[in-house]
């Protein structure tokens, strides 16, 4: 998944605009980047005892959390991409949870994930008809098919569910929730699995952190996680290097322009919305496939986080994963007694900031030094004085982080150009 | 190629009305006629982006409908539009193939494909820079290449030349004339004469949206073939006696502005400006666009902050006061899109009366709105300015572009401004707005008004204005005097080949005096 | 217009008004229509039940308990201590109904408050828990950090220690004050999975509907114990795959209490004031099924005695930490 | 004259046919919907509409649309702005809760108190709605995203202190913020069968001043110039990003007041049940009412009207939840047809200015032709 991270902009040379090249990872730097963060981590964990840091169980959970958030951002990313926003993911999510519960409990998990593709994308389908076709602002769309989603999720599962006598009633199933579907299967790397358990069991610097976070990979891994990673890895070469995929990306940047090369520019932006909701509905799926059923409420403003997570990962599949692995990880922690671990990050970003203080001295930004500074020495009080931080903090952690990021890098984003706007075919003069 | 009875109407408007046309394969074909004559209109027709109401399209004798552009195009007719159709946040390359990705695909073959034909008619087109970093007329051979990429045999151009200098139009012509030889056909859009004439073998005249003649260069002179557009003698700018007094309105010192861009890099836009515009003078700024000027007139109406220089009206300084204080101070302001700047479109009329000037009367008493005279003021400009609507409920969007126009002009005017700046005062206004416009400009300016005129027409420029300045990245280069000069010896200033005060020397194009820039 | 209470109607049967859980929310919700099922059985009452919407107002609650009373249902029972404040202000309107409230006392007059011992079932849970767990690591998960599941948690903390004072009780909270807690497994499971990994063996999760993750995850490692809540859950279809991790349920008898006070109105001597149901006169237990705990059955007698006595006294708030 | 009469009554036929179409279309699918089921949809409306016109039916629906009404026009602030504060939900309930903290903590008489604690509540919720607006003008940050984030936010504060020895105390099986004294207990409407909630006179008045503000008053026309236009809104000299903080604060302020009416008119505390959701409630009644203040107040009715009458319906075998499923389809059939009618209205306008023009233009050519 790290391939995306690569931006496709080329450094543009000799230009009347002084211009330097856009920044460009390449394979070493991320290489690099990640482990010099795996090397950070085991010393944080070593010096704070915080193992929760690199515990796979942490990850696996993170992974878990992770994956719907992820789905919901990738949805959001589709739409976005061909210029529709999507605010309505929640109520798709909704849809593709509702789906899977209903059909889980007697075909079994894959029908589920199947189904919840389905009304996902039924879900989508129908944001496509209200913006597309009927040129209403998304934003107002969206917000109708939440509403609308969840009146026909709680309607439908009384009727379904919970109707008395039924058969679906007697199976477990009630006004709130479906019955009950078997287990999606989870696949274990076989001798891997146990051989780095067993390392990371003995807490050896560096060794046994890397094993934990890689035994969280190869053990008990749902199928519909491993399905999600190879969503990612595709939605960035469809949308990247497919002729498809540019023809989409160019309806959410100029679609004017693609109208006048006889892009069908309707088409592309149904077949984005669709395809968004159809991955919403998917982590909707999983939702339920993870718990074995729907309930009412389950996905709980994930698909708001997913749009939060797109922005954040600055409508790229890498940044999503990225934005959604950070909202794993804090859910993760915050279910496993994470405060003393969240605790010891406040260590590890009190020494980022001073870092961050020291480059921006030498750049000669002295009040951001200053301010980055005095926010370290702050966090390093706070860390000294304390020795836990309260749950609360640690499940809010992630909007603040979103919010901090979104203020900070706000002007580096790159939204698609055309994002939002109403097209109408033949609108170009 | 031959297009019959073409027809086109739009709600309140018929663009085409029984246009018919004959074009010759291998010549270059000019289409002339006023704004709004309906050309794009009838181009986009041909190029499937828009269905016409009757009539009929036949290529090589054999009747055709285009559904789409990609219908067009696989006739081998691509179309460079009048505003860029360009994906900003694209490389070229990806604006270059898109919808064409089944010729070259969109990786390496497309790339050399793309650097070949570059090379073979000089465009010089780097294929991996965003598109958002290309100026105007890179732009523009990026939207040459795109029609030629597809293998395109008919090119229609929808003036091209607009926001090209006049050195630049050189090269594209030089360019059309490689295609030319090549056997392609060339159709190509502009109101500009001279130009025309030069490049054509074959000119259609359209008049509101009908053709009216077609002309062979060679047996007719820009000024009939300009009497054929309008349907009547050319209006002329020409502004006749002085009113120049030496009572200074707008003063300008040493305007320094930069923006960052999206990686955080500074640009500097405005470059140390400075001007001086007299109660009743007319000063013209000549520029190709993005050179500055509309960030002047931003800075001047206080919708930038610069990060350094001085603005005095009537002898207070004004640098530091909001847009809204320097309107009740008397600066009218005329946009240049008056559709993001100067309207509220689905507003009534009277509504947008009010806008820029809600504090002011008619329009306001005290904190309060004064809905009563705000109306009658508006019913007083529709008369007064000869504004075309059944009544001032009607929203603006459903005005045409000149009567649009004639109520901004009008509501600025309403104020008895000290400083006009009318920016692009007559694009897109048809020929009778456009001689109103200027006799209302030409008034004021003998009431004492000082006015700050930008626009891309050097006629009117030339023909407005007192005094001349040229902007040229974000400097003003040169000045010139507007009795003296002509539009080349403008142009060519504006492409940085001339600065100083420019003069007409005898061999050819103005020379710049070669001491320090132009301004003061 | 003419208002909707005067209309008047029958006697019609019981009313039921459920929290969001509803019916068959293998919880406290389905226990009281256990209750009134048995009621219907045994004397032939009719019944209406209706359920809580999400992010209900009080007055969603009061109009729902006098649709009910207004319909002409007696008793009109409110479960779940939600219903706490309306069922007050209802009654009043309707002197001559009886009302019910479930997990809330009330003050007036035609009401019946049931309450429960919930803290001294849990202390029997907590005895189980010390003896069973071989880690000497013991866990509690609840659902919602509110008043009453503290009860549950104060009861097993008190009985842990109290067995066996070298144990280590873990108490954690799925959320601090979102009643989302009660209806999100997937939080129970990463829970659990965080205990499992922190050498707990015996989890008991107060949790309604989320402690079926935490179920799930003990199920999955061996030579751990889960311990149910609210319903004797090893019976419980839905969790059927995983019963033999449950070692045994504290059970709430909210069905014995609604069907006293709905016998008592069918006997025309209808049930007012407050009731404590406590360990004494089995208003709570703990469930025996899959007879996990017959070998420790005497101990845990042992200790059912010296609450029912008054020789152990259960607090119902945790100690501080 | 006689012409823009003709507008006129264009636009009030257009504007009236949009709600009209919505609910037809409405209405269609829920009967389908309702057939499907194989239940009579029609029984089920005179059910509905037999329970909502009993006296203390109506009692209830408007008591229930009073914070749904203020709800939207906190909402509807934002959206004559083209601002999208989705975070109505959170500032409320914050809001609400610091009123709480401060109105318990305090013993004032009445018209001290009751002021000063809508007041502290509007200030808390402008406050929480004010950093989404400094976001947005200082770091370009979409008020959607950043009001999701402050809704998550705020109720994880909330969270935080409603704890027992923080700021709130247990109370059976709840906790709360400590009980108002009864000085700031807001006073009633004596009505029968049950009294309205006074708070109703409050939402009259706000939303009266919310029609004045926008209509009548150069603030107002600033306001919804930046809605229309915001690149026209700067040149026409308004200060676009303080009017975007501006109007964020108006609408936060707003948003304060929805859970006044619970505060001081029924709990006398914020506590774990205290009501949340409300904001996004305001946004499906803003849009319903296509921020209008009458539209607005028709549709709070309605949706307290349809909740109130939706339990009814348990009673003759309907499943309540069929009255979420109508109004997410009146919500979105609202917008569609909305969006329909207007450019059907903008069209036509177009048209009929084309054609009177024309006509113009004829007479006067004719009569130069017989002069
Ligand atoms: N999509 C449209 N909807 C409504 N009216 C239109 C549309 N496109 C063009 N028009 C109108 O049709 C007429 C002809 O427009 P067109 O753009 O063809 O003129 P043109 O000759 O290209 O003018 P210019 O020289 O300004 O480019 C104008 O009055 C214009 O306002
Ligand atoms: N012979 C050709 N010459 C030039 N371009 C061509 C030719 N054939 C195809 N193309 C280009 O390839 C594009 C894709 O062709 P395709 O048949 O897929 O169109 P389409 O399916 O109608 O497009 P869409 O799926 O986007 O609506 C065309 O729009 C056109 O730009
Ligand atoms: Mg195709
Ligand atoms: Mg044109």
């Amino acid at each position: 998944m790290s391939t995306n991270l690569t931006a496709p902009v080329d450094q543009s040379p000799q230009h009347h605009k002084p211009k330097t090249p856009r920044a460009k990872l390449s394979y070493p730097k991320v290489l690099l980047i990640v482990s010099g963060s795996l090397i950070l981590l085991s010393l944080l964990r070593v010096i704070t005892g915080a193992t929760n840091l690199t515990e796979s169980g942490q990850y696996t959970a993170a992974l878990n959390a992770a994956v719907p958030i992820g789905l919901a951002g990738l949805g959001g990313l589709w739409a976005e991409r061909s210029g529709v926003i999507n605010i309505g993911l929640e109520g798709m999510m909704m849809l593709g949870a509702f789906s899977a519960g209903a059909v889980g409990w007697q075909h079994g998990p894959w029908a589920a994930a199947a189904a919840g593709i389905l009304g996902g994308a039924l879900g989508g389908l129908l944001h496509a008809v209200v913006t597309v076709t009927f040129g209403v602002d998304h934003i107002i769309s969206g917000v109708a098919i939440n509403i609308m989603a969840l009146g026909l999720t709680q309607f439908l599962a009384k009727l379904w569910f919970g109707a008395d006598g039924s058969a679906a009633a007697a199976a477990g199933g009630n006004d709130k929730q479906s019955p009950p579907m078997p287990d999606m299967p989870t696949f274990t790397v076989p001798g891997l699995s146990h051989w780095l358990s067993a390392v990371e069991q003995h807490h050896w610097f560096l060794v046994s952190d890397v094993a934990g976070i890689a035994g969280s990979l190869v053990t008990n891994v749902s199928w519909l996680t491993v399905a999600t990673a190879v969503v990612f890895v595709l939605t960035f070469f469809v949308l990247w290097r497919s002729p498809f995929g540019l023809r989409l990306r160019s309806c959410g940047e100029g679609p004017i322009a693609a109208e006048s090369l006889g892009v069908n520019v309707y088409r592309y932006k149904y077949a984005a919305v669709v395809v968004s909701g159809a991955l919403a509905g998917l982590g909707g799926a999983f939702l339920a496939i993870y718990v074995h059923i729907y309930q009412d409420g389950q996905t709980g403003g994930r698909g708001y986080i997913g749009l939060a997570t797109m922005i954040f990962g600055n409508w790229r599949p890498g940044g999503v994963a990225m934005g959604a692995g950070l909202f794993g990880f804090m859910d993760a922690l915050q279910l496993r007694g994470g405060g003393p671990t969240v605790h010891a990050l406040l260590l590890l970003l009190a020494v980022l900031l001073v870092g961050l203080a020291l480059w921006k001295l030498r750049g000669g930004q002295r009040i951001q030094a200053a301010i980055s500074l005095a926010a370290a020495a702050l966090l390093a009080v706070w860390y000294a004085t304390t020795d836990t931080v309260p749950l609360e903090i640690v499940g809010v952690a992630p909007y603040i982080a979103t919010l901090l990021v979104l203020s900070l890098a706000a002007q580096r984003l790159r939204p698609p150009k055309a994002i939002g706007k109403i097209y109408r075919r033949g609108q170009g003069k | 190629m031959e297009l019959r009875g073409i027809t086109k109407r739009f709600p309140g408007v018929v663009a085409n009305h029984d246009i018919d046309i004959t074009i010759r394969r291998g010549t270059v074909h000019a289409l002339v006629g006023e704004n709004g004559a309906g050309k794009s209109t009838l181009m986009k027709i041909l190029y499937g982006m828009q269905k016409p109401d009757e009539g009929t399209i036949g290529i090589d004798g054999e009747r055709v409908s285009f559904h789409s552009p990609a219908d067009a195009i696989a006739r081998g007719i691509g179309m460079v539009h009048q505003h860029f159709m360009l994906a900003d946040n694209l490389t070229v390359l990806e604006n270059v193939v898109l919808g064409g990705e089944k010729l070259h695909g969109i990786g390496g073959k497309a790339r050399t494909e793309i650097l070949k034909i570059s090379e073979r008619y000089g465009l010089g087109v780097r294929p991996d820079v965003l598109v958002e970093d290309l100026g105007v007329a890179d732009r523009q051979r990026v939207e040459i290449l795109k029609v030629l990429y597809r293998g395109a045999r008919t090119l229609i151009l929808d003036e091209p030349t607009a926001v090209l200098v006049p050195q630049e139009v050189d090269a594209l012509f030089d360019n059309l004339r490689e295609l030319k030889a090549e056997g392609l056909t060339v159709i190509f859009i502009s109101h500009k004469l001279g130009e025309v004439l030069s490049v054509a073998d074959d000119i259609t005249v359209i008049r509101r949206g009908t053709t009216v003649a077609s002309v062979v260069p060679g047996e007719t002179t820009p000024k009939q073939l300009a009497e054929l557009m309008v349907g009547s003698e050319l209006p002329s700018p020409q502004t006749r006696e002085s009113t120049v007094t030496d009572v200074e309105m707008l003063k300008a010192e040493g305007l320094r502005l930069s923006t960052a861009d999206a990686e955080g890099v500074e640009r500097i836009v405005l470059d140390d400006v400075s001007l001086t515009i007299h109660k009743g003078e007319v000063l013209g700024i000549a520029g190709v666009e993005g050179n500055g000027q509309a960030e002047l007139v931003e800075a001047i109406m206080g919708m930038r902050d610069p990060d350094s220089g001085t603005i005095t009206l009537d002898g207070s300084d004004i640098s530091r006061l909001p847009t809204r204080t320097r309107r009740e101070d008397g600066i009218g302001y005329i946009p240049e899109d008056r559709h993001r700047h100067g309207l509220l479109l689905e507003a009534p009329l009277w509504e947008n009366r009010i806008l820029g000037h809600v504090t002011e009367k008619p329009n306001a008493k005290g904190l309060l709105l004064d809905l009563k005279a705000a109306r009658a003021d508006t019913e007083r400009i529709v008369a007064e300015y000869d504004v075309r609507t059944p009544g001032i409920e009607v929203t603006a969007a459903s005005l045409s572009g000149g009567n649009q126009q004639k109520l901004i002009v009008g509501r600025e005017m309403s104020h008895h401004p000290k400083l006009l700046i009318a920016a692009h005062p007559t694009r897109g206004v048809d020929v009778g707005a456009q001689a109103q416009i200027w006799d209302q400009i030409r008034e004021a300016r003998r009431e004492g008004l000082a006015v700050l005129l930008i626009s891309a027409d050097l006629d009117e420029l030339i023909g407005l204005s007192d005094t001349l300045r040229v902007m040229y990245r974000g400097r003003l280069v040169a000045d010139a005097d507007p009795a003296t000069i002509t539009p080349e010896e403008l142009g060519s200033a504006m492409t940085g080949a001339a600065t100083g005060h420019l003069t007409v020397s005898e061999d050819g194009p103005a020379e710049g005096r070669t001491e320090e820039g132009g301004s003061e | 217009g003419e208002s909707s209470t005067e209309a008047g109607g029958k006697d019609k049967g019981v009313g039921l008004a459920f929290d969001v859980g509803g019916r068959d929310d293998h919880s406290f919700n389905e226990a009281a229509a256990r209750g009134v099922d048995k009621a219907q059985k045994d004397f032939g009452v009719k019944s209406k039940m209706m359920t809580a919407k999400n992010g209900e107002t009080e007055a969603d609650r009061e109009q729902r308990l006098s649709s009910l009373a207004e319909a002409g249902y007696n008793p009109v029972i409110g479960v779940g201590f939600n219903y706490g404040k309306s069922v007050n202000k209802v009654a009043k309107q309707f002197p001559k109904t009886t009302f019910g409230v479930v997990d809330s006392p009330s003050q007036a007059k035609n009401v019946y408050g049931m309450v429960f011992a919930e803290n001294e079932a849990s202390y029997l849970a907590g005895v189980a828990a010390a003896l069973k767990s071989k880690t000497h690591k013991v866990g509690f998960i609840g659902g919602v950090n509110n008043a009453l599941i503290q009860k549950f948690q104060a009861g097993f903390e008190q009985g842990v220690k109290e067995t066996d004072p070298k144990a280590k009780v873990t108490s954690e909270y799925l959320y601090a004050n979102d009643d989302k807690g009660f209806n999100d497994p997937a939080a129970a499971k990463g829970k659990a999975k965080g205990m499992l990994d922190a050498g707990i063996d015996v989890i008991y999760t107060a949790a309604g509907q989320s402690g079926n993750g935490s179920i799930e995850t003990v199920a999955g490692k061996k030579g751990t114990w889960a311990i149910g809540v609210d319903s004797d859950q090893y019976l419980q279809p839905g969790l059927a795959q995983y019963k033999n991790s449950i070692l045994t349920s504290v059970m709430k008898n909210v069905d014995v209490a609604v069907y006293d006070l709905v016998q008592s109105v069918h006997d025309k001597k209808p049930l007012t004031g407050n009731k404590s149901y406590t360990l004494k006169d089995n208003g709570v237990r703990l469930s025996t099924s899959g007879g996990f705990i017959k070998d420790i059955q005497a101990k845990i007698d042992a200790a059912k005695k010296k609450i029912a006595s008054g020789q152990v006294k259960v607090s119902d708030t945790p100690a501080k930490q | 004259m006689k012409k823009s009469a003709r507008f006129d009554k264009n636009k009030v036929i257009l504007g009236i046919a949009a709600p009209v179409l919505a609910i037809v279309a409405a209405l269609l699918i829920t009967s389908v919907i309702i057939l499907a089921t194989g239940k009579d949809p029609l029984h089920a409306y005179a059910v509905m509409l037999d329970f909502g016109s009993k006296s203390d039916s109506q009692v209830w629906i408007i008591n229930k649309a009073v914070p749904y009404y203020l709800s939207a026009l906190a909402v509807a602030i934002g959206f004559r702005m083209n601002l999208f504060n989705i975070g109505v939900d959170g500032q409320y309930r914050i809001a609400a809760f610091f009123a709480a903290v401060v109105g318990g903590a305090l013993t004032l008489p009445g018209f001290l108190q009751i002021p000063l604690i809508i007041l502290v509540a509007m200030l808390v919720g402008s406050v929480w709605a004010g950093i989404a607006g400094l976001l947005k003008t200082t770091r370009g940050v979409s008020e959607v995203i950043t009001t999701i984030m402050l809704n998550a936010i705020a109720a994880a504060v909330i969270g935080y202190f409603l704890q027992d020895g923080r700021l709130a105390v247990k109370d059976g099986n709840l906790f709360h913020t400590p009980s108002l004294p009864a000085s700031s207990h807001f006073f009633s409407i004596p009505t029968q069968p049950a009294p309205l909630d006074g708070f109703l006179v409050v939402a009259v008045v706000v939303g009266f001043a919310y029609w004045f503000v926008l209509n009548r008053t150069r603030f107002g026309f600033d306001l919804r110039t930046v809605g229309q236009s915001e690149s026209a809104a700067e040149a026409g000299g308004v200060g676009v990003k303080r009017m975007i903080v501006t109007s964020m604060l108006l609408s936060g302020a707003a948003a304060g007041l929805i859970g006044m009416p619970t505060l001081l008119g029924e709990s006398y505390n914020y506590g774990t049940d205290f009501p949340i959701g409300i904001g996004f409630t305001g946004i499906a009644i803003a849009l319903l009412g296509r921020n209008h203040p009458v539209g607005m107040a028709a549709a709070a009715l309605l949706w307290g009207f349809l909740e109130r009458t939706g339990t009814q319906l348990e009673f003759e075998d309907y499943q309540q939840e069929i009255v979420g499923v109508m109004q997410g389809v009146i919500v979105l059939c609202v917008v569609v047809a909305y969006e329909l009618v207007r450019r059907y209205g903008l069209r036509l306008q177009q048209r009929q200015v084309g054609a009177e023009l024309a006509a113009q233009a004829r007479k006067t050519e004719k009569a130069e032709v017989s002069s």
